[in-house]
């Protein structure tokens, strides 16, 4: 489900993540889940750009052939 | 001869009484006397009296003044005199002595019983005479000047084919048959028709003999073409009769061109000068007229020889010319249509050259220049993403760390906090607490003397009484 | 039709396309429809020099005999 | 469609494409579909030029006859 | 049970504590029973910051992996 | 008519006919009809010469007879 | 007698068609006319010279009356 999440949804869920450790808004009981979700947020957003390149990289290659 | 000598040898009269010989004999003494030279005199022959036979001349000399006689003597040159005077004169002037010639002689006085007086001429100067012609030839050239008529009949057309020709002449002369013949001989005898008017060539009676036969063609003009006038053979004296004005005059007023032929002579005269063409000779006046017909007849023939040859060659190279425009045809038209072609081929490479460099620069841009940009930006974009995310990585460890790290912090001054209020650390440090029933004690006002007091040590309790409070 | 068309025209026309190609201020688009159109007038022009060059032949052919 | 679509009209979405990635107007979810269509307008453009290029071939074999 | 107990209200008590303590309204009785109760919750709090800190750790270094 | 015209006239022509043809003053267009033009003409004028030439040939001999 | 004989006239109208003729000033359309015209003044001047002609004839009559 992660890799169909929307990146710009992911990247702002990630972004709120970060805002409310920053904002102290999480408690710490909570903490460590929060980041492993930011962790799994940042992963997915990565694996998305990664594809993409790798993607475009093939429609230009496969272009040029 | 004999006369001479009885003139001289006459013996001298006799006193008182004489006989007429004797007044004769004394005369001619006186006149022998007075006039016992010889005189250079200029006079005119009247009338030369030359007697073929004895060889003497008796030549009656005048004077005239305004046209009328002066003087007038009696003259004789005997023979053997006049033969070598003649023949000096004739050398001298191509003229022998004649009829009305001015002339200058060294004479002598000479009277005789019977013949009375005469001039004995010795000697004449030619060159006087000479001088005296040219006078009379210039003064008639001047006035036929003046008059405005000496080119009039040289100002006449003369046709190329003299046809119809009048002839003053003699038809005994030779001159006039060497003419005859020549015409007769000619290529074209039956050319020229040819009528005589005879007239007296030479002399003073030729000058009126020569008007009157002009005088009479004039009449007839229009059936000829020219008048010749021709003389000669032989001679060449007596020809001061065509230095006369009156002769002059009548062939430049003369209707038709008049030619002369009458010989040879050391000066022009004047019908000669005035005259349409001067020829000289009968011959060589036949022959102009017959080189004329030759001539006219030349241009006949070389017309047919022209014709003829244009017959033979002329039509057939127009012929052959206007074949050539079959080849020139052809070639214009393949010379077109290479041109034609060549130029729609020229167009043609121009239009592929520039189709061409149009087609690579776009692909160009298809096959480099967009998906070099689209690489580029996708790159681009995916590195700012990539840089966002690693960011936010950062972000995610320093602020959690801190979130920790202030946690931690305040647990720990909480902690300070619970071991400064823990009375076991005071009591420690040799403090102690004071119990009143119980309770902390913390103000003495509270207590009454007598109150039973617990006193808490770090170590061990004690109790105490309250004896005294102070504030 | 084209083969009626003035010879003359043709080649103007032709002339003008190439000018404009040659000045590169003409579309992709328009350069096809050009380059089209120039390939179908210079087979007209081909077809009346050919023909022009036939009949001419059989004029001067028939003139010698 | 495509082929019909004018080249220059094709040529001009392609640039908004490079445009729109270029000014991050494109969300990293569409960015391989947008990729995926501009390689379609330059196939799609070099099949034009090809159509081109043969018509022009197709002169110069006129020429060479 | 107390690792269970919300950090959040751990500290909560803490504070009220300190708070009852400085008030005076104490029995030295009850003080020590405070006291020790504090120490007891710092003991606690400690503990479940230490705990998340390795968690998060463990997180992140994974992450980074 | 054709006899009737001018030889030279007819010669002129001609050539205006070949000189305009190699100038270029003749469209492609117009080729073939001056060159039938061309062929008319060259055939009249011989006509012309051959006449010509019979009829003088008759003359002059005549004239030498 | 200034006017000239019909003979000069002839012989030269008859120079002036041969030379036309040679230097081909003459029209082949008034080729024959001409010719025939230089045949007619020929045989005049011919019988101007064998004087023969009826001017000449006229002329004797006159002379001999």
């Amino acid at each position: 489900m992660s890799k169909k999440a929307r990146y710009e949804n992911q990247i702002e869920e990630l972004e709120t993540i970060i805002r409310d450790i920053e904002n102290e808004n999480i408690s710490v009981d909570d903490l460590s889940a929060k980041v492993k979700r930011a962790a799994e947020l940042i992963r997915n957003c990565q694996a998305v750009l990664q594809n993409t390149s790798k993607e475009v990289d093939e429609i230009l290659k496969e272009m040029n052939d | 001869m004999s006369d001479e000598r009885t003139y001289e040898n006459t013996p001298a009269a006799p006193r008182k009484i004489f006989a007429l010989s004797q007044l004769a004999e004394s005369i001619r003494v006186q006149i022998d006397r007075t006039f016992s030279g010889s005189y250079w005199i200029t006079a005119e022959i009247s009338k030369l009296n030359h007697y073929p036979q004895s060889g003497h001349c008796y030549p009656q000399l005048v004077e005239k003044k305004s046209g009328q006689i002066v003087a007038d003597f009696r003259a004789f040159i005997l023979n053997s005199r006049f033969r070598e005077i003649n023949a000096k004169f004739a050398a001298a002037t191509g003229q022998t002595l004649t009829d009305g010639m001015q002339m200058l002689c060294r004479c002598k006085v000479s009277f005789h019983a019977v013949y009375g007086l005469s001039l004995n001429i010795v000697d004449v100067e030619p060159s006087y005479t000479l001088g005296e012609m040219a006078r009379m030839r210039q003064e008639a050239l001047e006035k036929l000047k003046k008059e405005g008529i000496f080119s009039q009949n040289k100002s006449l057309a003369l046709p190329i084919l003299i046809r119809r020709l009048a002839v003053i002449s003699v038809e005994t002369s030779k001159g006039y048959h060497d003419f005859t013949d020549i015409l007769a001989k000619s290529a074209y005898p039956d050319a020229t028709k040819i009528r005589l008017f005879p007239a007296l060539l030479q002399g003073d009676a030729a000058v009126g003999s020569i008007v009157s036969a002009l005088e009479k063609i004039k009449k007839v003009a229009g059936q000829f073409d020219a008048v010749t006038i021709i003389r000669g053979g032989g001679g060449e004296v007596g020809l001061d009769c065509y230095d006369n004005y009156e002769m002059g005059r009548a062939v430049c007023t003369f209707p038709l061109p008049v030619i002369t032929g009458i010989g040879h002579a050391t000066n022009l005269t004047v019908v000669e000068q005035v005259a349409h063409k001067n020829l000289i000779t009968p011959t060589d006046l036949a022959r102009f007229i017959t080189d004329g017909f030759t001539r006219f007849g030349n241009r006949i023939e070389s017309a047919i020889r022209s014709l003829s040859i244009f017959r033979k060659g002329s039509l057939q190279v127009q012929i052959a010319n206007l074949r050539q425009f079959d080849f020139i045809l052809q070639k214009a038209i393949k010379g077109r249509q290479i041109k034609e072609k060549s130029a729609l081929l020229n167009i043609s490479r121009k239009g592929v050259t520039a189709a061409q460099a149009a087609m690579r620069e776009a692909q160009k841009n298809l096959r480099i220049r967009y998906p070099q940009q689209l690489a580029d930006v996708v790159h681009q974009q995916i590195r700012t993403r990539s840089n966002q995310i690693n960011n936010q990585k950062s972000a995610l460890g320093h602020l959690t760390d801190a979130t920790l790290k202030s946690r931690s912090h305040l647990v720990q001054i909480l902690s300070e906090k619970v071991k400064l209020l823990d009375p076991a650390n005071t009591l420690k440090r040799g403090y102690s607490l004071t119990l009143s029933g119980g309770k902390i004690v913390r103000n003495a006002d509270n207590l009454q003397p007598g109150d039973q007091l617990e006193t808490i040590f770090a170590k061990g309790r004690a109790e105490s009484t309250v004896k005294k409070t102070r504030p």
